[in-house]
């Protein structure tokens, strides 16, 4: 028998295909369980006209925020994209150069989710009656409110998880989950970063968050790179 | 008239939130709603970001960088709260499973709209994060914040000029003048502080306001 | 501090306030993690006129088909009711003595899955064009046809997991999980069978399937009853 | 004619299983497929209750009684399998995360529905499972069944007399006789088994049948 093993040899070369134009979904929460190095590969390798999926939308010259200052991204959809220090997503709002579509933060999991599980959308209640549902479909559902959001599926999804197998199972560390679980499951090819591979039977079957079939490519952080998380 | 500080007005809300009670605290002043919580009481606090059971802050050198609250504070687990994914922690909000969120707010309107998200200034981004999702699922949903604006203008109002968050959600209204619920009736004060009459709140406020019962 | 024990002293106190006419969800894929000792409390306390959701209809005398024999289950949801033995489905359904409302076993997750959620229902590609679908609404979505599912929420979800703590957190065993978490957030009530219950912080927190948010009451297997698992 | 046996038609099957893939067997004839896949290959196998990575029949006392297929029979886990719950199960097939799905079938139209989950008997009740998600999720969908009913009728037809699991499903029908592809012409003819010819395989076929390219 074979084995499959799903790692990298480098972060260069886990985005070495991304396309101008791609859709991609970036994990993380802040800074909590954010593919940072991951990140950093796609700002080197260059690919413009991007759209980024993520919650929020970078802070000071890091992780997102150094994409939108090397002028890569042509919108962002995302729920928070104004924090403390996110003055690269602002310049670029006051100047008109960004896209931005603003979705509430479960509305994005859920639309997220959706793709991943091949639902065409869901109707939820958040943002009935809001500003942000406004040209959208709705429905009144035993007597309550309801907006139809539709499934948000990407080319890519980078997520940072802590460990994997070589099946491309993986485990986080604390809140570092968030949105990176169901990002791998809603894009065409999932790109985990992670702090190490183990052997497939390593992790508990019982304890893994991601299963292996959402994860086309593991690669492992280099230490010696000054954006190490 | 007697103003509460922001300690108060937070232990005030404390006050409220029974032993054993889910519980989710917006960014801002209702984070420190868990400063004042009595000690012989447990309080499980939900983070939107994925975490059940909240703990304090960590020493420093304790600090994992990925166990943050929403305000992207560092914070710990309590012996026996968990981690989950954002569909699961929103399904948590928007399903009914909390007990009590408390949230800041911008304008609350008499029928229990709530506008805490964005102002009219459109040249200023947007952002909304989980607050429509918890406007819409907790059981209850409790704002805390000044009873006027800097400039002194009511925020308790016929209706919103923000905005909504959400349209007809909120329960109670802890300001630093008083205590008032949203019922069918109307507004209806709770609780005065100290010798503050209704009528010195209702200077401060459009929108009407029922006598306590 | 206080602490939190959602322990109840036995199965007939954890079941005692289940009223005629609940509905009543049953997690379990055939005999894998199926709380037969709380489906036996249900019986003896003989609530009637229930609605069952769940997988499969029981087989033989045990689990779901001794509520069946027993009169007590006015209508069931599930997806695969005709097992090998399930003769009391099978007797009532040709006697026209119970309703069935078929759902292919993945809308009927992501209708439990939806009710927990607080969404009103879901665009699901399954079953379009089919028999299953009529009646319903459906909708085409990017040239590809889904169709409308509600949410299926119930009064009480009765669960099976491995193991407890006294908060309601669960772990499950192997493929044991199944329906158990998702019909432990669909339902006002949630109980939980478990072989043992264990201090708060007992379990890893990172490998907690089912957060106690979602369970009121956890209860022991009793070992000396004839029906353990 | 040249007729194969089960154990022929799910090693033909095997045949097409490539090395690494993600797959879902049907309940009865499909399930042996995995017995046919050659040792040189890695096959990861899904099952609907909520495994990935399912391995073969444990022994008589290694039984766990949780640990079961989507048959039913006592099964184990591969290293590098994991256990999950129904909703993340449908949402791999739904989702289109399975390479390949392999069904059995009552009967399948020359467009590729499929009809397997239910006949015309109103008086037997109706069972549907996970078939329908199957069918309308996995990347390609294979079809395994004898090419005629016991009593000899076609089972491949114009249109399928018998409620549908899905319309337009089916990628491939493998059958005692031949390898039929589904494709935008038409039923075509992938391969035929010994010395069957196409007059031979089309006489007990209702829908046209293409010819090998």
């Amino acid at each position: 028998m074979i084995v499959m093993n799903k790692t990298c040899e480098s972060l260069r070369a886990a985005v070495a295909d991304i396309a101008d134009g791609s859709v991609v979904m970036i994990g993380g929460f802040g800074n909590s369980g954010i593919p940072l190095q991951l990140i950093e590969a796609l700002r080197q390798h260059g690919a413009r006209d991007l759209t980024i999926i993520s919650n929020n939308a970078g802070v000071a010259e890091i992780g997102i925020a150094s994409l939108l200052k090397a002028g890569q991204v042509r919108k962002i959809v995302c729920s928070f994209p104004r924090s403390s220090g996110s003055i690269w997503f602002e310049r670029l709002y006051e100047a008109g150069d960004i896209e931005l579509e603003l979705v509430p933060q479960g509305t994005l999991g859920e639309r997220i989710r959706a793709a991943g599980a091949g639902l065409g959308g869901v109707y939820t209640p958040t943002g009935y009656g809001t500003r942000l549902a406004e040209g959208k479909e709705t429905k009144v559902i035993n007597g309550k409110g309801f907006v139809l959001e539709t499934a948000l599926p990407a080319d890519v999804a980078l997520i940072k998880a802590h460990r994997a197998d070589v099946w491309g199972n993986l485990i986080y560390n604390t809140a570092g989950r968030n949105f990176n679980p169901i990002m791998a499951t809603a894009a065409t090819t999932t790109i985990a970063e992670v702090s190490d591979v183990v052997s497939a039977g390593e992790l508990d079957p019982e304890c893994i968050v991601t299963p292996g079939i959402f994860v086309d490519r593991v690669v492992t952080q280099e230490a010696s790179r000054h954006d190490a998380a | 008239m007697m103003r509460l500080n922001s300690d108060e007005m937070a232990r005030r809300v404390a006050q409220d939130i029974p032993d054993g009670a889910y519980v989710n605290l917006g960014i801002g002043m209702p984070t420190s709603v868990a400063n004042h919580v009595s000690d012989d009481r447990l309080v499980i606090y939900h983070s939107e970001n994925g975490i059940l059971g909240v703990g304090p802050a960590p020493a420093p050198d304790q600090v994992d960088p990925d166990l943050i609250n929403a305000g992207k504070q560092y914070v710990t687990l309590l012996q026996g709260g968990c981690y989950f994914d954002n569909a699961e922690s929103f399904a948590m909000m928007r399903g009914g499973h909390l007990d009590i969120a408390v949230l800041g707010a911008f304008q609350v309107s008499e029928r229990g709209d709530l506008a805490n998200w964005a102002t009219n200034d459109d040249t200023f981004p947007p952002a909304v994060g989980g607050a429509m999702d918890l406007a819409v699922g907790a059981k209850q949903l409790f704002v805390l914040m000044r009873h006027t604006t800097k400039a002194g203008e009511p925020k308790i109002l016929n209706q919103c000029h923000y905005p909504l968050t959400g349209a007809g959600v909120v329960k109670r209204i802890y300001t630093d003048l008083a205590v008032i619920d949203v019922t069918e009736e109307g507004l209806r004060v709770r609780e005065l502080y100290g010798d503050n009459t209704l009528a010195d709140v209702q200077a401060l406020t459009e929108a009407r306001l029922l006598p306590p019962l």
